[in-house]
């Protein structure tokens, strides 16, 4: 099954290009350029267009994709990704524009990412978006810079950003890229935002506080009413981090949960492609008086005309070259049109439908650390099957040997050995209860032969991977 | 439609087992106060068949490289890309998939990467590559953030011939660390190398110089290698094309630490500026690669002792080490990164190199030819690679909306950016003959 | 550009182990009388960009369903394709792989194969279906073979509304088994059953009908049930539109021993009249299995006692008896079946009747008002599925390119075939209201 | 890995499709149709789009392609399948077109085709040529019905075509359909039609002679020129089986070897895929007097108008209810017009190469019944194999096992446990090494462990099937 380096197919004088012949007057390149910025090597692949085709066919084989089966990685919401969005990303007529063309040459894609801009506003209950991030950490850096502007902007220092256990490590990470200090809250027995914590960590220092709700125990944070009062009450600004929207599209929308900022993850609830890990997209949404401090450009409706409006002095700036991950944004526009108000809301039914199925179902052989109502995904602990011998990683590894994908593991981190798990919408109750079945398997097998789980995978194409010597030796090239 | 597989007698049943009456009720943890009442105010969903009509009908209001000639370049270009790359990516195991953490399951995509590592590394010279960021522009800021955690220095001295956009977004990202952004000012098209000197210091992080330039020009990067090498802390972050380096000298051997860039021509679509990906490569030094940003993917080998790839090097990132992270890079550019991967494998040794050496001779057919026009200069006609500078008395937007007219995207103006003016043509070895002596009359008669 | 992967010096390499010197040498066994002594007359080679170039070209100068309003049928459909069809077959294991002679290496085919089998025999009533045969004409042609075979006679009441084409192609194969084809006349728009009556005899092989007919007119089948039951040995043989069975009784309910046609409506893409795909399917009956042409697909169990699938009851064909088989079919349009069967699947039970039902009320609402325009006249208004026939005084020729100006494809000249006159109007679910009043428009104003 | 039927997934209310609402004023169809005519039930899958892409992705695992890895199967011409005819095969303006839109709409399809004739006809050494077949029998039964036609016309009875033993079954299947009587000669001891036993077999009442050349066993008739004369001589005609064209193109025309009618496999040597089985095209050449004979219509140009001609009184008819299989002939258009005639030569060159190379590695260990010289392909026997146990279908089964497909077995007829290798050009000599040692590792095995190769496969997904139970039982519908 494993298949060799590209480079070790190379063969001297190989070819797996073709280019027309040039045709213009040939020059010598070196009459006009010095001979020391001419490159003399290049080590590259020589292999042929069959080589190529072969070798990249023979590695996707070594891939599980979302059409290979149930991919329940809970926070990440690895829904069916439509063929046909794919298609229309491929519309010459979309696909085929350089981002430096004028406004009035491109007012059909224009047209496209207004209409998406507004429809995700909607969605989520905000006044105005920016569709520049291209993933859902750098949606959140680039809601926190706005909100480090707009403090500046008004005159006020302010240096601390709250983020509680739960959260994703990208919040602390993007909080600490734009300049703000951490203070982590721990949660309370019930799996939410302690408020008496929350109180006592809160001062005029605090900027904001990042939650996602549902947090990442998929577990709806009931007093949100309650936080957010308690930091605008300090001046501070509520930060939503929208990689949960999928639990309440049509049910519940951040803005009017009071939040201030958000990012949307276009590439988990509006089911773009994760492409082994990217591209994505992470809007940003901002509430009206945020509005200022958006990256430029700002992108415009004016009568019938789309422009983007560069003049926009209190912006944080651009944090992308050019307008983001387009192709990104096109895929969801198709997706959101598809689906329309109706199905949007279904989506998110079927999605909480489907978490609360599954817990219901596994909470019988593992330990429900929250017995609280979630929503779209849950959280299980794996210590009752650690004591028997084999661990949460084990279970993991184990699930691949039966052809399916494993759960987030290890995350959230306030649960031992957790699982966690989001089937999303486009799963069944039949691959669901193949899932349900086959982990409730494993816990039997660690019952009775644990040495089988610990070892696990047998049947991949490689067994369990050396993580430590790839860190101690790393190899990182070729 | 909806791509709900649940029907109608599952859900009750599932409903049943759960417990619950309606499906409202598995909502019941979210107070009512913040429940929305109303139905969301987006438009009724579409089949199919009414999407692509719908969809095909604004798209077709575009104005598209697939029907005009294209000299649009600053960052995007329009190089050829093979047919297979599509094909392969479209398998939906490559595309479908998620970030590799379930490695046994994933070796497609982490064996991928480490071939992108491999290919960028050799490309550029340099010996640690990573997997991809966001884009040029953002991999731009973050090797300047890399480069002050390094130096422990806040003072960048950044080319002014570097992109406009992607001096823009590294100050967005300094802005919040303090970074001391001084812009080099030109000299011609180049940037001006006296005071480029007369700004360096021990205390400076980080000269950033982009190579070929923004403006098509090849840097003396000789000379800037050795005004560097004064300095024992300083680093030099160069910006390179990547198709350029299938001609010219890798950015190491000018003593580059850090190179950085936009990958998007290789390989990828032009498509309105994204998704395309950043890359980034430093030297081999431990204090380099511990505050590289982004994933890393690594050989090792399996319980059985067979090779296989895993991501390593994982407590520089925001999963371990959140906010002690060196950046919170998560979702990548992977499946772009995959692209240029299978358009390196494709082009190879010998493509690469004449992809290059296509794009410079027939840009300097028509510059030359340009230069010859009574209206248009050109201002770096001695030095550049694929991308010239023209500078004209008549009006840029008029000589491009004529030449719109005859279906030739002319140029950018470069005046868009503010700072300087003329137009910014690019050609790549898709352009033929033809299409250049096309624009040269047009331009001939102006 | 070529697709040799064997670079020079490894030719030189083999071209040694061999034994050779030059590569002409191995050709050496070709005797110089017969050996190409010039360069074949065919053009030079082009790399990729040149090729999308040179055939985009001449692909412009199309007109196509693309951007004209099509109601164009006779056999070929403008059904809606869901997309996911394409992404499926575009799969290499499906689309670059051989023939299932390795069943083990095979079994994704095989088991497309007996899902085709299975929904084909559903669809129409029957209990065997074939795997495919090269299209709708000569699926006809083998069935009616094949009833020569089984009932030994030579004598075929052929239809005049079975579609002309067909016939012909019928007649070309009939010909060398000295088949004796009847055409029984046209009753208005189906077919004249006094006349099949007259000519019906226990030596005739079969009798041949379409359902819904050419004209697209339902024939009345309890009649030629009736009529056919009459005499034993005689065959009846459906010519059916998939799709139409959506919504209609399928033709086993009304006798048919053989059900064959084209399959191209169920998910193919119109490219011009091919690659199609002709089903084929009988009753449960060894007489007629042994009889059939074509492969088939069926279950078994591997040596583990597995569910496994392979080709199966080959001795009636041409690999295994030679000129014994009951046809030559070897190579036959299993891409399309795999088509098909997607997009039976994807459809589904609702799918196809509700694909039918709206093809069946759009085309009956056009014909509607049609008819109310005063030039032009609906022959089988009273009795028709999604396909219709016009007659008009105006010149058919006229009215058509009129229509074609205002990018409408308005239907098929009937005349083309030489029997009949009008034109033949089609409708499928993916015309719209729209497209349907603008053609009445255009039409009330001829 | 066993994937259930589709029909298995079913869930009743479950919809994979969607349409447009009806926009047209309903009706009740039971107003207008009688209630006989009206279908009660269509038992078809209710299935979930994301069902569909997942089971028929799950299928398409189970299968071997040619990106997968060499494909040798002899006559069949395996070769890579360029992705870029896939590109243009599915251009809207060349496939989006319907076959009764009059021939001033498809001018551009039409010169295509056009083009594409006149470089068959050029390549093949003929005058003419039809498209209209759909598949390399279908050329046959097509070029047959010509040469019967052709008699007919000229008042001259003629029953016999003569097929060599070595032949493919088509050929004489095809003669017989085409109503002639087969005479089947034998091959001699060299594998070449036997010119003695020929001249036996040859009377008036010859119609045809078919052959390939080089036949099945790779070997180039060298007497071809004495063998036409043969039957010219007593008024019959030459038929060739364009099946092994790979191997002479740009060296050697079949016109000018005075073939009178030939056919080509556009799916072999002009790298159009199989797709498991079909579509193909079989296109047909004639010698000048047989043109009147054509299938009809026949492409015609006249000045720079191209036009479909059915006035042709002499025609033997159509043999496909439209013009043939265009998406086909499109591929093989793209494929001439990308190698030209440099690369049509160089082609064969290096089929004719690789298969000698392989012949020369594999005659250590397997027999090689004829020593000629062979072109693109050659035939071993597995006799040798066979005394020690396990036949040529095992030998087969275990290729299998190593991930490789396997050479046609048991054919031609002439040689026992026959194994017909044709690598094509597009293998290179590091995938012919592999498989040569391959085979030569099997050898081995069946010396030492003779009952592992006997019981392959082992590592497929199913294993050895039970073909006598399939034939015995049929089971051949859910
Ligand atoms: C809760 C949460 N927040 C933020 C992110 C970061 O999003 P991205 O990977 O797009 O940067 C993720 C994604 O894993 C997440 O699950
Ligand atoms: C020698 C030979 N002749 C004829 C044929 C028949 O061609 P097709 O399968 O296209 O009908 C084949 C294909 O297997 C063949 O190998």
């Amino acid at each position: 099954m494993a298949e060799k380096l590209i480079i070790d197919y190379s063969s001297q004088g190989r070819k797996g290009y073709s280019l027309p012949s040039l045709d213009v007057p040939d020059i010598n390149i070196e009459d006009n350029l010095e001979s020391e910025y001419l490159r003399e090597n290049l080590n590259f692949p020589e292999v042929s267009e069959v080589d190529v085709v072969r070798h990249y066919t023979a590695l996707s084989e070594l891939n599980y994709g979302v059409d290979s089966g149930i991919y329940p990685l809970g926070s990440c919401t690895m829904k069916y990704n439509p063929k046909r969005n794919e298609d229309i990303a491929r519309i010459d007529h979309l696909s085929q524009i350089h981002p430096y063309q004028s406004d009035e040459d491109v007012q059909g894609s224009l047209r496209i990412l207004h209409e998406l801009k507004t429809d995700l506003a909607e969605i989520s209950g905000m006044d105005e978006m920016t569709l520049q991030p291209a993933s859902g950490a750098h949606g959140e850096f680039t809601g926190l810079l706005i909100i480090r502007k707009y403090f500046e902007d008004k005159g006020i220092e302010k240096s601390k950003v709250i983020v509680p256990d739960s959260a994703h490590g990208t919040n602390p990470a993007s909080a600490v890229m734009a300049g703000f200090d951490i203070v982590e809250i721990d949660s309370n027995e019930h799996g939410m935002v302690d408020i008496e914590k929350l109180k006592e960590a809160v001062d005029d220092d605090v900027a904001a506080l990042m939650l996602t709700n549902p947090n990442t125990l998929g577990i709806f944070e009931k007093d949100i009413k309650q936080i957010a009062d308690i930091i605008h009450d300090v001046g501070g600004l509520l930060y939503y981090d929208g990689a949960n929207l999928n639990a309440v599209m049509g049910y519940a929308r951040p803005g009017d949960m009071d939040f201030d900022v958000l990012h949307l993850n276009l590439h988990k609830t509006f089911s773009t492609p994760h492409g082994g890990g990217g591209p994505g997209s992470g809007t940003v949404g901002v509430k009206e008086f945020l509005k200022p401090y958006l990256p430029r450009p700002l992108l415009v409706k004016n009568g019938d005309k789309y422009y983007w409006d560069y003049d926009r002095p209190k912006s944080i700036g651009k944090v992308h070259a050019f307008y983001g991950n387009y192709g990104v944004l096109i895929r969801a526009y198709s997706y959101i049109k598809t689906l329309g108000y109706k199905g949007l809301k279904k989506t998110t039914e079927n999605a909480v439908l489907n978490a609360n199925y599954m817990k219901i179902k596994l909470k019988e052989d593992f330990e429900l650390p929250y017995e609280e109502n979630s929503l779209h995904e849950f959280v299980l602990s794996g210590v009752k099957q650690k004591e028997k011998g084999a661990n949460t990683l084990n279970i993991a590894k184990r699930l691949l040997d039966y052809g399916q994908y494993a759960p987030t593991i290890y995350f959230p981190l306030v649960v031992k050995e957790a699982m966690m798990i989001e089937p999303t919408e486009t799963e069944n109750v039949g691959t669901l209860n193949k899932f349900i079945d086959t982990l409730k398997t494993i816990s039997k097998e660690i019952e009775e032969t644990p040495e089988l789980v610990k070892n696990a995978p047998h049947n991949t194409a490689v067994r369990k991977l050396d993580e430590a010597k790839a860190a101690r030796e790393p190899d990182l090239k070729w | 439609m909806d791509y709900v597989s649940n029907t109608e007698k599952e859900r009750k049943q599932m409903l049943k087992e759960i417990g619950v009456e309606a499906i409202e009720d598995i909502f019941n943890s979210i107070p009512e106060e913040v429940k929305l009442n109303r139905d969301l105010n987006v438009s009724e969903g579409m089949s199919e068949l009414e999407l692509k009509r719908h969809i095909n009908k604004i798209a077709d209001t575009n104005i598209s490289l697939d029907n005009y000639t294209s000299f649009l370049g600053g960052g995007a270009y329009d190089h050829y890309v093979p047919s297979i790359i599509d094909h392969l990516i479209s398998r939906q195991e490559f595309y479908t998939a998620y970030t590799p953490y379930q490695a046994e399951l994933s070796q497609g995509t982490l064996q991928v990467v480490y071939e992108y590592q491999s290919m960028i590394s050799e490309l550029t010279g340099m010996e640690v590559a990573n997997a991809s960021l966001l884009d040029g522009g953002s991999a731009t800021a973050e090797a300047i953030l890399m480069a002050s955690r390094i130096s422990r220095n806040k003072k960048v001295l950044m080319s002014s011939a570097l992109h406009p956009s992607y001096r823009e977004v590294a100050k967005t990202y300094g802005e919040p660390k303090d970074l001391d952004f001084v812009e080099i000012g030109l000299d011609n098209s180049v940037t001006n190398l006296e005071e480029l000197e007369d700004n360096l210091s021990d205390d400076v992080a980080a000269i950033v110089v982009q190579y070929p330039n923004f403006y098509g020009s090849i840097e003396n990067m000789k000379k800037i290698q050795k005004l560097k090498q004064q300095y024992k802390k300083v680093l030099l972050i160069v910006v390179a094309n990547p198709i350029s380096l299938g001609l010219l000298t890798p950015p190491k051997e000018f003593g580059a630490d850090i190179v950085t860039g936009e990958g998007q021509s290789l390989g990828n679509t032009i498509n309105y500026g994204g998704p395309y990906l950043g890359y980034l490569a430093c030297i081999n030094d431990r204090k380099f690669i511990r505050q590289m940003p982004g994933r890393i993917a690594g050989a090792t080998v399996d319980a059985d002792g067979n090779r296989g790839y895993v991501l390593t090097l994982q407590t520089r990132e925001q999963h371990i080490r959140r906010e002690k992270a060196t950046s919170n890079m998560c979702t990548n550019e992977a499946l772009n990164a995959t692209i240029s991967t299978i358009y390196m494998a494709t082009m190879g040794k010998k493509g690469l190199k004449e992809v290059a050496e296509q794009s410079y001779k027939k840009a300097h057919y028509l510059a030359e030819k340009i230069d010859e026009t009574d209206k248009f200069d050109v201002l770096n006609l001695d030095n550049f690679f694929h991308e010239f500078w023209v500078s004209t008395k008549l009006p840029v937007k008029k000589v491009l909306s004529s030449l719109k007219q005859n279906n030739i995207l002319g140029g950018i103006d470069i005046s868009r950016f503010k700072e300087e003016e003329g137009i910014l043509i690019s050609v790549t070895e898709k352009r033929t003959k033809e299409e250049l002596d096309e624009l040269v009359k047009l331009m001939e008669v102006m």
